[in-house]
């Protein structure tokens, strides 16, 4: 996965790709190599460190510079990549895994088991993204130049999911001893040429690439990432033929750019799921009650209607739609203000009550959201006084200190279920904050972590998203939003990447 | 001059001191932790604090006060915390960016303001006195990023004259610069226009009434001479010290116009440090401007003492 | 010397310049004011007339429409001004350029602010020349130089390249003068030359304007309010009041056979050096507002001589009177006589009764009082370069007040006189403590202020009080005139509510104003009535001294004489002492016993005013005495001009402070010993500050007054 | 204006409000900017009336409508009538402009004259204080105090009190120290009047008219600065109708819905486009040297 779920510094809709087909456009031709893409990006690269940094907009450039074991493929199934084959033991504990030989970093160094061991000896020795999953590994060895071996403590189904992420590439051994990395290293298409801090990032092709393709690439000689916060003003740009490309068309935009025929639309869904954070440890939301009556005081097909314009989908699951995670049978609740009454007359507010409502102002779909969600609320007797923080007054006060009464925020389409409900959902996920808390709840999800059969853990899911429905979680969900690209025409391959949050721009070559 | 310039830089060492202070009390109290931010939301407890000892966010805040100040004198602003580069490097790149901007916008702005302030002292309350000010009140009356919005959508989208925004560095396209800057330099230096002619206009009136000017017109110099040489060559000291005024105003309005022109200046910069609540670049920030600004004033003040013979020559006055 | 030049012969030919009934008004918003009405008179080639009256009278606007200088919202409504045969009221713009500066040039009054600061002298002299006679620049900066050199501006080769700045006050008057002079015009019009400058200063300058009318025989119209410098320069004089040329004449006949009472009561109304009067004649009120002028006779409101008709009948005209040719603008020109001026009272001034035998009211001793130089807290601090060439820090100071010592006793006036700058409002400020002195003593009534806290010295305050030079700022605008004087009652416990007001109204009666004057604004008064005001809140605290920091240098001289004379009777009517500041040693003769004379923040001589008067005198006394234009052209005096201008206080001259300008300097002993305040002659109570002997400083070879300057007044 | 014979003006005052008054009157500049003014505050006190929609009506069917009888200045991108939040905005930066330069004059008045009334050290500290306030931009200060006190329209207004004091501060020093230069002061003192008696009650009541004119520009340009805090989303927060907000919203929307953009903008520079006329006119009117009619 790209990132911690939605809590990176990314404006609106962008992202990955996931919803096979749809972006791949007529490349009927023959790719043509060479050329320069200019890329107009939505959210500045942050850090450059694969195994520390969760921010989306790092993701994007690392996963064409860094590389993993295990790679996912746009059907989410999970591919061979530096390993050219693995293998698991009849107990689920035991991970072999069989590299590529003649694979060569952007040093000109070989790749070997050494630096895989390297690498994820620094993740489980260190505090990065992945370090958690590591408690769950007893041992690690390289028997040989190109054979590295797992051995997991106990069956632990997302660990292989886990590997597929920028938060387990590999690394050469050298790098791997660094505490922190400003300039990766990788066996990637793309290697690190220069940036910009805030203001533009470049990416040259590796020549010596291990998996060339007179298919598949890398055909582009350099990618010119421009950053440019605001959608408007990128679209523009683009409009004005300033780029090749961008991601995070502005919702508003997209039919007008659609009517363009001078435009390659694309567009990928879903990408991230904006949710309405509420705290369950303070007044008034403390109160199940309180939490039903704003749930119905919100018609959540307008607000996603608002924000979206048609783009997004309504939801009251945290599996991605499409996945067989998704419980069909829990709708988000309709409006209903008689309802919404009833509960709080049970809360013991009968005439509503008032509540700080702190929007991350970088998100412009979420600002737009919350305008429509206080306006319906107040309708109910719910007074909710946005306050549009910065993402790092975010950080703190939300996420950190739970200073906070609602609030909303995303997190990315990840494919893998435990990432949904167990990161943001479980008291011991890595991203729990609201402070909702269910046995039952939390006993389906670490269930559901050993299982490696999909339909049993279906089930587990299902269940719990009922749980969630029923109990009014702290996490009302909203909407899932898709990832919006445009280029020029002439800008042929497959756009994005299969989980949603990153950009591969191997097989993309410009005509 | 030798005791004007002395004078000049003992105020400019004590003010510089409060902007010391004052820069470090407010970026010291913004919220948020930086380590949490530097971490990740994945960090623990003991993680955070080890970052915060090896960063000095333990100690007391005058010790980190006098660290950072000894650190300042030498140069050394400090490691950005978000982005682990030192701080006087990120500054330094987009420093020069952001002058080049404010400096084209004042460029600009003088180059009509002057003018229009002289016909419209020469003619008051006649008609081409009435025009430019209404220019004038319209000029300062509109938000800077308004104008930045609309010369975007006339000049970029409709014309499509001038790119919407953004920057070329002059070592790869010297041309591609400036067509990036006319729009973002013309709009901040229509604003500037407004106010260099208003304190052009009534600097003129006021060396107008005085009263070798009455001499001269009593000696038979014509109306051209008059203005022209004894009361321009008045009129224009203040204004100079406006100028270097309005420089540094530029220099701060390029906060928001940078962000509307996507001009990657210091302007940004300061946004992302407040966002980001990175501390170093932050103080780095806006040490630098007010820096810049001090400066500015202080070429003010030394052009003032240059054009006026009184303290040119002075010494004292 | 003599200071009139022969009379010259009416000439055959046209004048040089004759004004025909000329108008100029201004539009304001309460209508419009009529500043130069009906104004006729003419000028012959090598004349000097003069144009005098009081503040407002239209002198100026007179002078400047004769060269088309009035700007909206004035205008020149009608007449003519014939030159050279020609109207130049009927010139374009265009035209009038090429005469102005060139044919006829203007010298204007005030040098501070009339040369362009940006503009070295020398430019501004020769854009004249190169603009007028289209002269090489080379050449007009050799004909520039000349000029300067003329005016007796020393070394001008050198100082051409200078900045007006860099010249005093007397020399950037010579700058101006070198500029209207530098093309050689027929007339040159002195809109009052010397009014902001120093006594000294302005004897050399009027020396300076008549030599070269001598030498070069252009017309000058003089504009000045001082009769004194009318008697020692003009041919011809006219008198302006309200707007009207009231009299026109032969300057001798002026003096000798005024035909306006106006004419009259100013001449009588300025303090004469050498003449004591008790009471000085004074015109009564003031000038009126041109807004609202009277219906009849401008003047008549004031006019001891009017008659009913004179009130009614109109503005009389300006007709041939006596049988001179004087004209003048008054009915009863032909049936009054006032050639008869004011005659005092025969009798030697009755010497107050100052008794000086007990302790003093009030005593000075050593008082000092430094300014740091510069600007702000480190203002003062200055970078030299050292002999090495590396810079130095140093700390400057203003010698303002420099080791003074005097003491006033109870009932008694001790003036203080001395050019400007020369630390007198220092020692005013200082003494009171308004500011801390840097050292000194000083005791009112036995106690010593000096040792005194804020609070003890802001009760003792109510002893003393002070009268200040602009009686327009000393009154603060935003409150009443009753609200200021009572402040200063209740701020003393003297009196509240009711009483207060009696009080306030007995007080403004008693100053010569009306008990309503109390409900209105500070700004509806006149400057003279101002200073009552002033005045009045001095005296509202009753005090036993009042400084008097030149209370009257602000005002006309007919209003000067009414505030003097109030003075005067209030010291008589409550005893009060007083410290009296002024610059003009011709006002302290009527008003003080006796007299210190400052110089450069020291005291030069102190003495009864007989004593100061008379010899021996300092050389700087001396000098300050002769150079007093008399208001009275039949009396010459030999002028002792000062060389150069006050030395910089920031680092006074070595020895005795006054001999880089003493004319009777002795040598060596003067450049490096300092003299001290002495007395001359023990127990006289005269101190005298210089190495001179007595015998030196009595000897007048420099001050040979003419045979008939021994007037019968003249009350030694 | 106030005539009734309750009020007992004494003659002299009532005859220096009169000149005023006609002064003011034929200041066209002054006379344009009172008039804004005046019907700024006035579109501000009966906003509630004249506003036909709730503000912050949300409704997905009308957004993005074009001008209309119905809705005169359109509709933004929710739906909402931008004619009635373009009405309900006057309260807004009303209140911002008066409320922080109501502040800062408060602040800066004090330091100013007490500044230039004791000069010194006392006077050099303050100044070097004030010029290192000034030293730093306007919008960069008052944004970097947001972050500290939180994004809120009273924070914006604290934000901008104390952005503002200095400048306020200045013109209050000089206007004291030329007032000092008058002997009155002096004769306070001599009059044995103590120095805070002097500072507040004889300088203080004479350095008004520089103020007001500082005041009423500076109000002017707490307005601008407001519209680019809520520009930069730092200001006020939505649903408040700011105008700076509604152009930064807008600015998405400048070639498909224009009209969110325009009358908002229009607002900003008609309101600041008044206090600025007003603020030049009154330093016409107030000055005593620009006696003569026009
Ligand atoms: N610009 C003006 N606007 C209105 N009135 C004016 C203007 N200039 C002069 N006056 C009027 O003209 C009258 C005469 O002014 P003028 O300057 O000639 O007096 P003056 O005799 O030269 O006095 P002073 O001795 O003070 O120089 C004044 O009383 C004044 O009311
Ligand atoms: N506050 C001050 N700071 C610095 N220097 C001062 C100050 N006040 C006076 N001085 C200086 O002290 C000297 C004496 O000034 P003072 O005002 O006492 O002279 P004065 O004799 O009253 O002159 P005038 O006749 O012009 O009123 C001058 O050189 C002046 O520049
Ligand atoms: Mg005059
Ligand atoms: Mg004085
Ligand atoms: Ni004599």
């Amino acid at each position: 996965t790209g990132g911690d779920g939605g809590s990176d510094t990314e404006t609106s809709g962008d992202g990955g790709s996931g919803d096979g087909g749809s972006t791949e456009s007529g490349s009927s031709g023959e790719a043509s190599s060479g050329g320069t893409l200019q890329w107009g990006g939505a959210v500045p690269v942050q850090g450059l460190d694969p195994h520390l940094d969760s921010a989306a907009a790092s993701s994007r450039v690392l996963e064409n510079i860094t590389e993993p074991l295990i790679q996912l493929d746009f059907d989410y199934s999970l591919n061979p990549h530096l390993a050219k084959e693995w293998t698991t033991s009849e107990d689920n504990t035991t991970l072999t895994f069989t590299l590529e030989e003649g694979v060569t970093f952007h040093n000109g160094k070989e790749m070997t088991s050494a630096d895989v061991l390297a690498s994820f000896e620094r993740i489980a020795n260190g505090e990065y993204l992945a370090t958690g999953f590591f408690d769950f590994v007893d041992s690690m060895e390289a028997p040989g130049d190109y054979e590295f071996v797992i051995n997991l403590s106990e069956p632990f189904a997302p660990f292989l999911a886990r590997m597929a992420t920028s938060e387990m590439h590999v690394l050469p051994e050298e790098q791997a001893q660094e505490d922190k990395i400003t300039e990766p290293i990788g066996t990637g298409p793309y290697q690190f040429a220069s940036r910009e801090i805030e203001t533009s990032f470049t990416m040259e092709k590796y020549e010596d690439y291990w998996d060339q393709d007179e298919e598949d690439g890398p055909f582009l000689d350099k990618i010119v990432k421009s950053e440019i916060t605001d959608p408007s003003v990128r679209l523009q740009s683009f409009r004005a033929g300033e780029y090749d490309f961008i991601n995070g068309i502005p919702p508003k935009d997209v039919q007008s750019v659609q009517n363009d025929s001078s435009v390659r639309f694309e567009t990928q869904f879903p990408k991230a799921l904006v949710y309405l954070g509420l705290n369950c440890n303070e007044e008034p939301f403390d109160n199940k009650d309180a939490r039903l009556a704003l749930d119905y005081a919100l018609d959540k097909e307008q607000i996603t209607e608002a924000a979206l314009y048609g783009t997004g989908q309504a939801t009251a699951s945290p599996a991605a739609p499409g996945s067989p995670w998704v419980n069909e049978d829990v709708e988000p609740r309709p409006r209903d203000l008689d309802k919404a009454q009833e509960h709080l007359e049970k809360a013991g507010m009968p005439d509503g009550f008032e509540v700080s409502f702190k929007i991350p102002q970088s998100y412009p779909t979420q600002v737009q959201g919350a305008k429509v969600i206080a306006d319906q609320a107040s309708d109910a007797g719910i007074t909710m006084n946005i306050q549009q923080i910065t993402w790092s007054t975010w950080l703190s006060d939300v996420y950190t200190n739970q200073n906070f009464q609602a609030t909303t925020s995303s997190y990315l389409a990840l494919y893998y279920p435990d990432v949904s409900f167990y990161k943001f959902l479980h008291p011991n996920g890595a991203f729990f904050f609201t402070g909702w808390e269910n046995e039952e709840y939390n006993e389906l999800v670490e269930e559901a972590r050993r299982l490696y059969d999909e339909e049993q853990r279906a089930e587990l899911y299902h269940e719990a998203t009922e749980i969630l429905q029923e109990e009014r979680a702290g996490h009302l969900l909203l909407w899932w939003q898709p990832n919006l690209y445009g280029s020029s025409t002439d800008y042929k391959g497959r756009i994005g990447a299969p989980d949603g949050s990153t950009l591969r721009f191997r097989d993309n070559y410009l005509e | 001059m030798y005791n004007y310039l002395a004078r000049r830089l003992g105020f400019m060492l004590l003010t510089l001191l409060f902007v010391t202070v004052i820069t470090f009390a407010v970026t010291n109290i913004l919220p948020g932790n930086v380590a949490l931010l530097i971490l990740g939301p994945n960090a623990t407890d003991q993680s955070i604090q080890a970052l915060q000892s090896q960063l000095g966010l333990d100690q007391p805040l005058y010790i980190q006060y006098i660290d950072w100040i000894v650190g300042l004198v030498q140069g050394d602003m400090g490691t950005s915390l978000r982005f682990g580069e030192p701080v006087a490097t990120l500054i330094a790149e987009k420093l020069g960016r952001s002058l080049l901007l404010a400096t084209a916008a004042t460029a600009i702005a003088v180059f009509f303001a002057i003018p229009l302030g002289v016909i419209s002292a020469v003619k008051q309350n006649e008609l081409p006195d009435l025009l430019a000010s209404m220019f004038g009140f319209i000029g300062i009356s509109i938000p800077i990023f308004l104008w930045g919005l609309v010369f975007i959508l006339v000049f970029a989208v409709w014309f499509g004259l001038f790119p919407t925004g953004g920057y070329v560095p002059p070592s790869e396209d010297p041309v591609a610069t400036l067509t990036h800057l006319v729009l973002p330099a013309s709009s901040m230096g229509f604003a500037l226009t407004a106010y260099i002619m208003r304190m052009t206009r009534s600097s003129m009136l006021e060396v107008l009434s005085e009263e070798y000017i009455n001499l001269a017109r009593a000696k038979g110099m014509t109306q051209r001479v008059i203005v022209l040489k004894h009361a321009l060559q008045n009129a224009i000291i203040p204004v100079i010290t406006v100028v270097a005024f309005q420089f540094s105003y530029a220099f701060g309005g390029v906060v928001v116009l940078e962000e509307v022109f996507f001009w990657p200046g210091i302007g940004r910069l300061t946004l992302t440090a407040i966002q980001s609540r990175d501390i170093p670049l932050l103080q780095g920030c806006i040490i630098v401007v007010a820096l810049i600004y001090m400066l500015s004033n202080l070429t003010a003040d030394l052009l003032y003492g240059y054009f006026d013979p009184r303290i040119r020559y002075g010494g004292d006055e | 010397m003599s200071t009139t030049t022969p009379d010259t012969e009416p000439s055959s030919s046209s004048p040089l310049l004759e004004v025909r009934n000329l108008r100029t008004q201004f539009r304001t918003e309460n209508g419009t004011v009529v500043a130069a009405n009906d104004v006729s008179f003419s000028l012959d080639a090598g004349e000097t007339m003069g144009l005098v009256g009081e503040s407002g009278a239209g002198k100026s606007v007179t002078a400047r429409s004769l060269l088309q200088l009035i700007d909206s919202p004035g205008e020149i409504a009608g007449g003519e001004v014939i030159f050279e045969g020609e109207n130049l009221l009927d010139y374009s713009e265009k035209q009038i350029q090429r005469v102005r500066g060139n044919k006829i040039a203007l010298v204007p009054q005030d040098p501070m602010s009339s040369l362009n600061p940006v503009l070295t002298v020398g430019e501004q002299i020769i854009e004249t020349i190169v603009h007028h006679q289209g002269m090489e620049r080379e050449e007009a900066r050799t004909q520039a130089i000349e000029a300067m050199t003329e005016v007796g501006i020393p070394d001008a080769a050198e100082r051409v390249d200078d900045y007006p700045h860099e010249f005093s006050g007397g020399m950037r008057q010579r700058v101006l003068i070198a500029i209207g002079l530098s093309c050689e015009p027929d007339l040159i019009i002195a809109d009052e030359p010397t009014t902001a400058l120093d006594v000294t200063t302005q004897a050399k300058i009027l020396d300076l304007l008549n030599e070269l009318q001598e030498e070069k025989g252009m017309g000058i119209l003089m504009i000045t309010h001082n009769l004194g410098v009318v008697a020692q320069t003009c041919d011809t004089v006219g008198v302006m009041y309200a707007g009207n040329l009231v009299e026109t004449a032969e300057m001798h006949e002026l003096f000798r056979r005024p035909q306006h009472p106006y004419t009259r009561g100013l001449i009588d109304s300025i303090p004469q050096t050498d003449t004591a009067y008790d009471e000085l004649p004074t015109l009564a009120g003031s000038m009126p507002d041109l807004e609202e002028l009277p219906t009849g006779c401008n003047f008549a409101p004031r006019c001891e001589h009017a008659i009913e008709e004179c009130r009614t009948g109109g503005d009389p005209a300006l007709e041939p009177a006596g049988d001179g040719s004087s004209r003048a603008a008054c009915i009863r020109s032909d049936e009054l006589d006032l050639s008869q001026g004011y005659v005092p009272d025969d009798i030697e001034r009755e010497a107050k009764a100052v008794d000086r035998s007990g302790q003093p009211l009030f005593e000075v001793r050593n008082l000092e009082k430094y300014f740091p130089a510069g600007d702000g807290v480190f203002g003062n601090l200055s970078i030299t370069r050292g002999n090495g060439g590396l810079p130095k820090l140093e700390r400057r100071e203003v010698k303002a007040v420099d080791g003074i010592s005097f003491d006033i006793y109870e009932g008694e006036t001790v003036g203080l006189v001395g050019e400007s700058g020369c630390g007198k409002s220092t020692v005013a400020r200082t003494a009171l403590k308004l500011l801390e002195p840097t050292g000194g003593e000083v005791y009112f009534d036995g106690q010593p202020m000096h040792e005194m806290g804020d609070s003890e010295v802001r009760s003792l305050r109510r002893e003393m009080q002070m009268v200040f030079q602009d009686p327009h700022s000393s009154l603060n605008p935003r409150k009443t005139v009753g609200q200021i004087i009572g402040r200063a009652m209740e701020k003393h416990n003297i009196a509240t509510g009711e009483e207060k007001r009696e009080r306030v109204g007995d007080l403004l009666e008693r100053v010569g104003l009306s008990a309503s004057a109390a409900k209105k604004y500070p700004h509806e008064f006149s400057g003279g009535q101002q200073q009552r005001i002033a005045i009045a809140h001095a005296l509202a605290v009753e005090p036993k001294l009042i400084v008097c920091d030149e209370p009257v240098s602000a005002l006309d001289v007919s209003v000067q004489a009414q505030i003097l004379n109030l003075l005067n009777e209030i010291q008589d009517e409550f005893g009060i002492s007083y410290l009296f500041i002024s610059h003009n040693i011709g006002v302290v003769r009527h008003i003080c016993d006796r007299l210190a004379v400052m110089y450069l923040g020291k005291i030069v001589e102190f003495g009864t005013i007989d004593q100061v008067f008379d010899t021996p005198f300092h050389p700087y006394t001396e000098s300050l005495l002769s150079a007093v234009p008399h208001a009275d052209p039949t009396r010459t005096s030999e002028r002792i001009f000062l060389e150069g201008s006050v030395p910089s206080p920031i680092d006074p001259p070595s020895g005795c402070a006054f001999q880089t300008r003493c004319p009777k300097k002795i040598g060596e002993e003067c450049e490096t010993v300092e003299p001290d305040l002495e007395e001359k002659e023990a127990g006289s109570g005269h101190y005298l500050s210089c190495h001179l002997s007595v015998e030196e400083m009595s000897d007048s070879e420099s001050r040979t007054q003419s045979a008939q300057s021994a007037e019968p007044q003249h009350g030694d | 204006m106030m005539s009734t014979s309750t009020f007992s003006i004494s003659d002299a005052r009532k005859e220096r409000f009169e000149r005023f008054v006609r002064k003011f009157r034929n200041n066209t500049k002054a006379m344009i900017g009172l008039v804004i003014v005046v019907l700024l505050v006035l579109v501000a006190i009966f906003a509630p009336v004249l506003a036909p929609y709730p503000i912050d009506k949300t409704s997905i069917e009308d957004r993005s409508e074009a001008p209309s009888v119905d809705h005169p200045f359109g509709t933004d991108d929710l739906g909402r009538d931008i004619f009635s939040r373009v009405v309900m905005g006057s309260r807004i930066s009303l209140r911002v402009g008066f409320g922080a330069i109501g502040v800062a004059l408060a602040a800066g008045t004090v330091i100013g004259v007490v500044s230039g009334y004791y000069g010194g050290l006392v006077d050099e500290l303050l100044m070097r204080l004030m010029d290192a306030m000034m030293s730093f931009p306007p919008i960069l200060l008052a944004l970097t105090l947001l972050v500290v006190l939180g994004p809120e329209l009273n924070n914006v207004i604290l934000a901008l009190a104390f952005v503002y004091t200095p400048y306020i501060a200045r013109v209050g020093r000089s206007a004291t120290l030329s007032e000092t230069n008058e002997s009155y002061v002096e004769s306070a003192i001599a009059r044995g009047e103590s120095s805070g008696r002097i500072v507040f009650s004889e300088v203080l009541p004479n350095t008004t008219a520089p103020l007001l004119v500082q005041g009423s520009l500076n109000i002017a340009f707490a307005m601008l600065a407001e519209a680019s805090l809520s520009f930069l989303g730092l200001g006020a927060q939505p649903p408040t109708p700011s105008w700076g907000l509604m152009i930064n919203t807008g600015r998405g929307f400048m070639q498909t819905a224009p009209w969110m953009v325009i009358f908002p903008g229009l607002a900003i520079a008609i309101t600041v486009i008044g206090f600025n006329m007003l603020g030049d006119g009154l330093r016409d009117v107030l000055d005593p040297k620009v006696d003569a009619i026009e």
